[in-house]
């Protein structure tokens, strides 16, 4: 592949001090590229780090070190005044739609916003493009003038679509854009989300505990445990091939609505729950709760190797 | 973390599942009937008509999946069925609620206080907020115990440290003298199943017992459940959004939509042969892990209905790529397609001049 | 249900319009006019708003009405019972207690208000400059505000007045200057609170200063705590100005507040009661329609309640 | 624990340090000194200065003061001539406890009582009533409500004495005068914490269970509403056991309250300084003590802590 | 709603705005600052005049009412324009109102300084012959009228109520205001046995050190508990036996005095009370480390005034000097003209000839110490009921700081048979409204009746409500520097202007009598039978105000100033 790579993470991680002596290991020495055009998938349990690690590429948080290179700049120590042609290029579609639009601005105050910041439109050059893009999100630009509140969730998340794309940006981190929605509002969301991303040509980053969307959305999927990726393969592969023991527990926990293939499935079922990600004990990190886990993995913490073109893991059943 | 069994708890299941198969084999009826049932809320916008004229059925030992998407009434019926609907604002405004034998709408608060927890047990969504957080789960689950089986402090104690070690949570005497907040989710969801199950009803209402947790804990959940009703014998329905796991867990199934039985009947009817659009829609909706990716989904446009003006006709009439002349004027009645099957659209009826072609090994009738 | 007639025709397909599905069926209200609609419905705090108005309406107009200045001495008339010639009675110095009640009501809410927004002004400064910078800067803030709230709020406000020329503004100078801390914190709780919020996360990803993330997000969305508890801290000021009438602190003579007249008043309880029972009626519906008004606010505005 | 209790004295004894500081330049600013008098001439102001070492610079005065406080050492009062401002505290402290203890029993229990039955019948008659009677436990200055009931049932009825500190009967009518505006607060603090607490999901489960309303109040509602009181409990003890100037002076209390004022007054500078240590003292063990017991009566502290 | 409140903001302070624009005469006249306490009665007092003032001359006074301790000091400061200010007779000659206007006294708070006037107080002071120095200071009171660096408007009245079975209480207008000796009680409903009196002191009594205290609550306790050389018999002369003095001698030029105690005085502990407890006390009284406001009181005896002259160095940072002033304090008082000759004979030498010094040994500060006692505590002396000693009618017996004291018959009280008294109660009770309903409910036998009462006594109580006339003058003092107070005229207008029967009448209200001298009517002349306002002075100021007259002076002086005439409202 010759694809241009729009952004490359190297050993990104994040840390968040509790207290005096502890640290919140949120993201762990993160590294992967993306490349223009493609569809990354996130995906993990709760507090395993995904939306830590979208909003640190996002440069909302200060990362604690490792880089982010966003179209061959590094943008990982920039301040704030330099990371304005950053800012209209990457945007964010957040997790609940209830709270990620201000509730005491129109639609149309909250869709203009980042207009109004990278001095994109004003007047009636604003107007029009707002109703545009209420249009584009599949809602009645009448609506510009009324609050969020009056809006379904699935409305609401489109008015969030609609911001992000106000600016024109190349790059989306959607964080959890539908783990809140309903089922029938979810798939509305996933194909105005892959349609868009088809047609403007958008990379994509895609962040979801739901691995069979996450799945679908995306090219590359890559799964988190506890602030690491523990594996990094193309959509198909991972369904066909999941390497390590815990993509292996997360597929195989994913249900499937149909009675027979649920019957016939057979199951990992992890014992345990997630570790707390504050102060975790050296080795691997899902070593406590992996069903092949060694002597070795409570001791050592593997690498994030390739095992085979495009398909990362890091266990050392493969190494 | 292993589970560990001891003995005393294998005890008590075996005796839990002797004195339930023996209970089984006496009847094999109806163990819950809602007929038509009518809840509305009054808030200051006026009134939201949450359930309009629900009517399902249970029997002993059964498995029922709820299915549908947030505010279809599916809870509100099941608190309906706990007389737990809080009032005002809410009010039933019709129906039946028949469960073993009683009207329940017609139970006196103190009559109803002993069905509640002894003769029906619920768990809900949340575990993190379900549970009183300056209580230690011991002496949650014990209240009902005394509450219902009258026993005494210590034997409450006992027992309740037993239905901690069936839900399989590990050191239950030491977990029991804990507070919740020194559970993970998915012990607390494990020890709310306990505090439901601490004095063995009849039924277990679980309303989205899994939505809040994550994959790997909602499997474990599922697992336990399954194991509990298959060793227990118990009657479950099961409230839930997520069509995975009614497809694990769930009999029959009744698919409701804005307050209404859009269709009901066996899990494998209503999953390789859902008759109504809306049921349709929703299992196309849904990714496979097993299905080829970025293919594009099933969307239903629009949004579901606000029930403070039900519309006239069939509520998801506005989302319906079949809708009929018919359909925006008038509700359809439930038609019974097959034994057992039943659903509520003009499409199945008999008059339909040009009915859809029922199609098992597709799935459906073709769209 | 009825058996009905159908004709094939009922069964044609037809097609909506697909925008349909997404009407909004409820009718358009802005935030504003939703929290009114609440407000409305509660019977108290409607009645806590009337009293208000009427009071108010009556503190502007009182003294316009009545033939008698709030200082004029009528020396026939001292501490007269209510008649034709005064309304309310006269004081001991005869002057007219009409008059001068609503003439001190007008002072009482004009201290509660001036105060009570002196104490916004700054508790939303420093809350929001505490909350919104967080770190140490927060906690310097914080410590500051803890420390101010463990003196004495008499010692303050008395060695203040000593301090200061006597007058209206030194009183509510000095209520604000202790006043202000609980409104600090407020703000700042709830500013720790928007922060996190996702909107104004978003804010920030797009790019938005800090200063535009502080004006159009954090400030407008701490408006509704800041005016619950700006309903509340007004009646707190009054209580505050009448306290400090009775220990000699009130307003500068000639003057009046409600908490001034009472406390006249107050001195002469036994001999003529009605000189104390008027005003002291008067705070007491004053401070009373507040604190409905407040309670109907939060309710109205309490987020938990909103659909 | 033992850290965090560490951290939380050094922390009260530096607040306790800036107050003296502030309250120290405070009242040196203030115009007047002890001994104004109209009969005072130069001479003899010279020479109680002197004795009271008011001549000194003022850091001098501050280091001693500082220096004496180290040893619990409030000094003399000046007004109150040769009695130290440590045996004032010692005399009046218990008078003003005892009054407030009781004031705050009878705010706290009636108060509270108010709040879960207008929270319980939220939106009848009896909800508006208790909500009523809560507000113009606020709205109605206290010297009102105290001289009334002096008037009534003092001087009228003669069922209670008018004023005077002596027997149990003498302790009703302030107690009551001082605990009104308390328990209007409780009240409404307790009922909008009971609405909370009502609509909870853990309430909910306990009706499941099929607890009796009476048994979902006591052991569910109740227990929960109440903590979030515990807090602002802190402040509340100590502003109502130092003393209120008012009911003290309308009783004739030889509580603390009145020197809060009277010290001012009078420039007594001890004693200034001393009411407002003792004062802020208290304050910050009391909000010490009832952070303590908050942790300790709500399990879910310690968590928050470990995670914050 | 929000609009709402802040458009009744805005109307609220734009309404007081221009209220406060049109309060302002807006004259070129510069402000006249009234500087007045803070208290409810002051308050009421200042505003009254401010009435009386503005109808009078069309001028507005700016109140400022500040507390007690900074009125003071801005009197001291010169930081008013006119204050109110009053003062008491500390003993019964007019000379206790008259020498503090002289140039140096340290009273003077306005800064008059008249030569004439400081030359016939001199002379007063030092003639010997009393008719003489009446003439003196009539003269030199007149000058002062003229000149009107004060202007005395009223002279209070004391207006108490005692229920009928309260008898023998004596009250006087100088000194200590109260003595119980000889009070009883007669008829008391539930019977009058055991014979006590229920009383409301008001106060804590801030200091119980006779040579140190200062105020009339302390005066009063101390009254009781102790005694002088003399008391004040109930026919209001100073007799020769009295008090612990059984007799005393005075020399051919009237500057020695010999006093004979009486035989077997004892104090409360049963220690001999003796000469050397007087010596003892009057010695520490002008002892500049006593620091006493009082100690002027005995400047009359001779070498006292250079014993408190003595400059205390700082005891802890020079040693050496404080040492040095020790010993000249010691020389300084063997000086004094005060010496126990034995355990019985008191020898006193004054500075001149004068005929108060015998009332003076009836006030607190000349009363005996006992050296023991007082050094054994300390500055811990009188500062509980068991840490000083008694010698008076009553001793201390319950003392709860700030709330109530009993006083119980003194057994080794030499004149103990005539004291009825078991004991007397007081209540500290700062308020208002509350002793009066003790009253009312016979809980208190006898209380001061303030102003806005009086009707509803004279109404409801008229056999218990009584007056009595107080040696105190209320004036204003006016600050010489302002631009227009500094000229006589304008003070001249000011006091024309001002009617002050009106403002007793209508704002006092308490039967509080106009001035129209300085000196109080209640002071005596040459003797006791006349008083020299009477004889002397007569209605120098006009007690209704002259308006007329008051226009005429300030038009001239205004003009003469070069100020506008305020506009007439």
């Amino acid at each position: 592949m010759t694809a241009e790579v729009t952004l490359e993470v190297k050993n990104l991680t994040k840390y968040f001090r509790v207290g005096r002596r502890k640290i919140l290991k949120a993201v762990d020495n993160v590294s992967f590229s993306l490349e223009r055009g493609h569809v990354l998938g996130v995906v993990g349990e709760s507090g395993c780090g995904k939306t830590t690690l979208g909003r640190t590429i996002a440069r909302l948080y200060e990362p604690t070190s490792g880089s982010i290179i966003f179209e061959g700049r590094d943008v990982t120590n920039a301040q704030e005044s330099e990371l304005l042609w950053f800012r209209r290029k990457l945007q964010m579609i957040f997790q609940d739609p209830y709270a990620s639009l201000d509730p005491r601005m129109t639609v149309g105050e909250i869709i203009g916003e980042p207009m109004d910041v990278h001095h994109i439109a004003s007047g009636k050059e604003r107007l029009e493009r707002i109703r545009y893009l209420l249009e584009l999100v599949g809602l009645d630009p009448e609506h510009a003038n009324r609050f969020p509140h009056e809006f379904s969730g699935g409305q609401r998340q489109r008015i969030g679509i609609a911001r992000a794309l106000a600016v024109d940006p190349e790059f989306i981190i959607a964080d959890e854009p539908i783990s809140s929605l309903d089922v029938s509002i979810q798939a509305q969301v996933v194909n105005l989300l892959t349609n868009l991303q088809e047609e403007r040509g958008l990379t994509f980053m895609f962040i979801a505990h739901d691995l069979s969307m996450v799945r679908h959305i995306s090219h590359r999927v890559a799964v988190m445990y506890l602030g690491k990726i523990v594996e990094i393969a193309p959509s198909e592969e991972i369904y066909k091939e999941p390497l390590n023991p815990y993509t292996q527990a997360l597929m195989s926990a994913n249900p499937i609505p149909d009675p027979k293939v649920e019957s016939e499935r057979s199951r990992i079922v992890l014992p345990g729950e997630v570790p707390s990600p504050i102060n975790p004990p050296p080795g691997c990190r899902f070593a406590s709760r992996c069903v092949r886990a060694m002597e070795r993995c409570r001791k050592e913490d593997p690498e994030l190797r390739e095992v085979s073109p495009g398909h990362w893991v890091s266990c050392f059943l493969y190494g | 973390m292993e589970a560990v069994h001891d003995n005393r708890g294998e005890q008590t299941r075996d005796l839990i599942q002797a004195k339930k198969r023996q209970d089984l084999a006496s009847s094999r009826s109806t163990l819950l009937s809602i007929e038509d049932l009518q809840v509305s809320f009054h808030t200051y916008a006026g009134e939201v008509h949450a359930v309009r004229g629900v009517s399902y059925s249970v029997e002993r030992g059964g498995s029922l999946a709820v299915v549908g998407e947030s505010g279809c009434g599916k809870t509100v019926t099941a608190q309906a069925v706990m007389r737990l609907t809080p009032i005002p604002p809410g009010e039933i405004k019709g129906g039946k609620i028949f469960f073993n034998g009683k009207d329940i709408l017609s139970l006196s608060e103190r009559e109803m206080q002993s069905v509640r927890g002894k003769e029906i047990g619920m768990i809900f969504q949340d575990p993190m907020t379900g549970l009183n957080p300056t209580m230690t789960v011991g002496n949650q689950i014990v209240e009902a115990l005394i509450k219902h089986q009258r026993l005494s402090r210590r034997a409450a104690w006992e027992k309740a440290v037993e239905m901690l070690n069936m839900v399989e949570i590990p050191n239950p005497a030491v977990r029991a003298t804990q507070y919740p907040h020194q559970f993970s989710g998915g012990m607390r969801q494990r020890a709310m199943i306990a505090m439901a199950l601490a004095c063995e009803p009849l039924l277990l209402i679980a309303d989205e017992p899994t939505t809040s947790l994550d994959v790997t804990i909602q499997a474990q959940i599922l697992d336990l459940l399954k194991e509990l009703q298959e060793k227990l014998g118990m009657t479950i329905i099961l409230i839930t959004h997520n069509l995975g796991v009614v497809a694990r867990l769930a009999k029959d199934i009744v698919v409701m939509y804005a307050g209404k039985v859009v269709e009901k009947g066996s899990s494998a009817q209503v999953f390789y042969n859902a008759m109504h659009p809306y049921t349709r829609a929703l299992l196309k909706s849904v990714p496979r892990l097993d299905r080829p990716t970025r293919t594009r989904l099933e969307s239903i446009p629009g949004t579901p209905p606000d029930l403070f003006v039900p519309p006239r006709g069939c509520a998801f009439a506005p989302r319906c790529r079949h809708t009929m002349r018919i359909c925006v004027e008038h509700d359809a009645d439930p038609i019974e397609t097959e034994p057992g099957h039943r659903v509520s659209c003009w499409l199945w009826h008999k008059d339909n001049p040009h009915p859809p072609k029922s199609d098992h090994t597709n799935g459906g009738f073709d769209l | 249900m009825l058996e009905m007639n159908l004709k094939p025709s009922d069964f044609e397909p037809i097609s909506l319009d697909q925008r349909e599905g997404e009407a909004i069926t409820r009718p358009h209200i802005s935030y504003w006019q939703d929290v009114w609609m609440r407000f409305k419905k509660n019977r108290l705090a409607l009645t806590g708003l009337t009293v208000l108005a009427i009071l108010t309406f009556m503190a502007i107009i009182g003294p316009i009405i009545s033939p008698w200045d709030y200082r004029e001495c009528d020396y026939n008339h001292i501490n007269e019972f209510i008649s034709a010639r005064h309304w309310f009675g006269t004081d001991y110095l005869g002057r007219d207690m009409f008059t001068r009640l609503w003439f001190g009501t007008r002072i009482s809410i004009f201290i509660g208000i001036t105060a009570a927004l002196l104490d916004l002004c700054i508790g939303v400064v420093w809350g929001g400059i505490s909350g919104y910078f967080g770190g140490l800067v927060d906690d310097i803030m914080m410590r500051i505000v803890d420390i101010l709230y463990g003196i004495p709020y008499l010692l303050v406000v008395i060695l203040l007045l000593v301090v200061m020329e006597p007058g209206l503004w030194t009183i509510i100078l000095a209520m604000s200057l202790t006043g202000w801390t609980g409104m600090a914190r407020l703000v700042r709780g709830q500013i720790l609170q928007l922060k996190e919020m996702e909107y104004v996360l978003a804010a920030r990803s797009v790019g938005a200063s800090p200063r535009r993330i502080i004006a159009r997000h954090l400030v407008p969305n701490t408006m509704g705590v800041v005016l619950v508890s700006l309903t509340m801290s007004i009646p707190g000021a009054i209580f505050g100005e009448a306290f400090l009438s009775f220990i000699g602190l009130g307003v500068p003579m000639p003057l009046a507040s409600l908490g001034t007249l009472a406390n006249e008043g107050y001195q002469v309880l036994l001999v003529y009661p009605h000189n104390v029972i008027i005003p002291a009626l008067t705070i007491i519906l004053l401070i009373l329609s507040f604190n409905f008004v407040g309670d109907g606010l939060r309710d109205a505005l309490d987020p938990r309640l909103r659909q | 624990m033992l850290r965090y209790i560490l951290r939380r004295f050094g922390f009260m004894v530096l607040s306790l340090w800036v107050i003296v500081t502030i309250t120290f330049i405070l009242m040196n600013v203030v115009p007047g000194n002890p001994f104004s008098s109209a009969k005072l001439t130069p001479q003899v102001l010279k020479q109680l200065e002197r004795k009271y070492n008011l001549d000194r610079p003022k850091w001098e005065q501050y280091l001693t003061y500082l220096k004496n406080l180290l040893r619990f050492d409030l000094g003399i009062s000046i007004r109150e001539r040769g009695r130290s401002v440590n045996s004032i505290i010692k005399s009046c402290f218990p008078v003003s406890l005892v009054v407030g203890i009781e004031a705050l029993c009878f705010a706290v229990t009636t108060g509270l009582a108010l709040g879960i039955i207008a929270a319980l019948y939220r939106g009848r008659t009896i909800d508006y009533i208790a909500i009523i009677i809560a507000i113009i436990g606020v709205s109605v200055p206290n010297f009102v409500v105290a001289s009334t009931l002096q008037y009534i049932l003092g001087a009228k009825l003669k069922i209670l004495p008018i004023a005077r500190w002596e027997g149990p009967k003498y302790h009703i009518l302030p107690a009551f005068s001082l605990g009104l505006g308390t328990l209007a607060t409780m009240a409404r603090m307790m009922r909008s914490s009971m609405l909370e607490v009502v609509n909870q999901d853990y309430i909910r489960t306990a009706k499941a269970k099929g607890l009796s309303p009476v048994q979902v109040t006591w052991r569910h509602c109740i227990r929960n509403a109440i903590l979030p009181i515990v807090t602002i409990l802190g402040p509340l003890i100590a502003n109502i056991t130092t003393g209120t100037l008012v009911v003290e002076r309308m009783f004739g209390i030889p509580g603390l309250g009145r020197y809060f004022v009277e010290s001012i007054y009078n420039r007594d500078y001890p004693l200034i300084m001393g009411t407002t240590v003792f004062y802020a003292a208290i304050l910050l063990l009391m909000t010490f003590l009832v952070d303590i017991t908050y942790a300790i009566v709500d399990p879910r502290i310690r968590l928050v802590k470990g995670r914050d | 709603m929000r609009f709402k409140k802040w458009f009744s903001a805005l109307v609220c302070g734009l309404l007081l705005l221009s209220l406060v624009a049109g309060c302002s005469p807006g004259q070129p006249l510069p402000p006249i600052k009234f500087l007045s306490g803070d208290s409810e009665v002051a308050k009421k007092y200042a505003m009254g005049l401010q009435e009386i003032v503005r109808k009078g001359l069309g001028i507005e006074l700016t109140l400022e009412n500040v507390d007690f301790k900074t009125r003071l000091q801005k009197m001291r400061d010169g930081d008013f324009a006119i204050v109110m200010a009053g003062w008491a007779a500390d003993y019964n000659d007019p000379m206790t109102f008259l020498d503090m206007w002289t140039t140096n006294s340290p009273y003077n708070d306005v800064k008059w300084s008249n030569k004439q006037y400081d030359d016939l107080i001199a002379k007063a002071k030092a003639s010997g012959d009393q008719a003489e120095r009446m003439n003196l200071m009539a003269q030199a009171e007149k000058i002062l009228l003229e000149e009107l660096p004060i202007i005395p408007i009223y002279w209070p009245q004391r207006n108490y109520a005692e229920h009928p079975w309260v008898k023998g209480i004596i009250r006087t207008a100088i000194g200590p205001g109260n003595d119980w000796k000889f009070a009883y009680t007669e008829g008391r409903p539930g019977g009058d046995d055991p014979q006590h009196l229920n009383l409301n002191l008001g106060e804590e009594p801030p200091d119980l050190q006779s040579i140190t205290t200062t105020d009339t609550v302390s005066f009063d306790v101390l009254n009781a508990c102790l005694e002088g050389l003399v008391r004040l018999g109930p026919d209001g002369q100073y007799k020769q036996g009295s008090g612990l003095a059984e007799s005393w001698t005075v020399s051919e030029d009237g500057t020695k005095y010999t006093f004979k105690l009486k035989k077997g005085l004892k104090w409360s502990d049963g220690t001999p009370l003796t000469a050397h407890d007087f010596e003892y006390a009057w010695k520490k009284a002008v002892d500049p480390r006593t620091a006493s406001q009082y100690n002027y009181m005995l400047f009359y005896i001779k070498g006292a005034e250079d014993v408190a002259n003595i400059q205390l160095p700082d005891k802890e940072k020079e040693p050496a000097k404080y040492k040095e002033a020790e010993a000249a304090i010691q020389a300084a008082m063997d000086k004094m003209g005060v010496k126990a000759v034995d355990d019985l004979t008191l020898e006193v030498e004054l500075v001149a000839k004068n005929n108060i010094f015998i009332s003076l040994t009836a006030f607190p500060t000349y009363f005996p110490l006992n050296q023991k006692a007082h050094e054994k505590w300390g500055d811990k002396y009188a500062t509980e009921k068991d840490k000083m000693l008694f010698c008076g009618p009553f001793v201390i017996d319950q003392w709860e700081h700030g709330s109530k004291m009993v006083l119980k018959k003194n057994p080794n009280y030499w004149d103990a048979k005539n004291v009825k008294l078991e004991y007397i109660q007081f209540d500290m009770i700062k308020d208002i409204n509350t002793p009066i309903s003790m009253y009312e409910a016979n809980q208190l036998d006898a209380i001061g009746v303030p102003g806005d009462f009086i009707p509803k006594f004279q109404k409801e109580r008229p056999q218990e409500f009584h007056q009595m006339a107080e040696a105190v003058a209320w004036y204003l003092e006016c600050n010489l520097n302002h631009p227009v107070l500094k000229d006589p005229k304008f003070r001249k207008a000011l006091s024309m202007a001002i009617d002050r029967q009106a403002y007793c009448d209508n704002v006092l209200r308490n039967y509080s009598k106009p001035a129209t001298g300085l000196t109080p009517p209640s002071i005596a002349g040459k003797d006791a039978t006349e008083s020299f306002h009477d004889k002397y002075i007569g209605n120098i100021l006009p007690a209704t105000g002259n308006p007329q007259e008051a226009q005429k002076l300030l038009k001239e002086s205004l003009k003469q100033l070069g100020y506008a005439l305020p506009k007439q409202k």
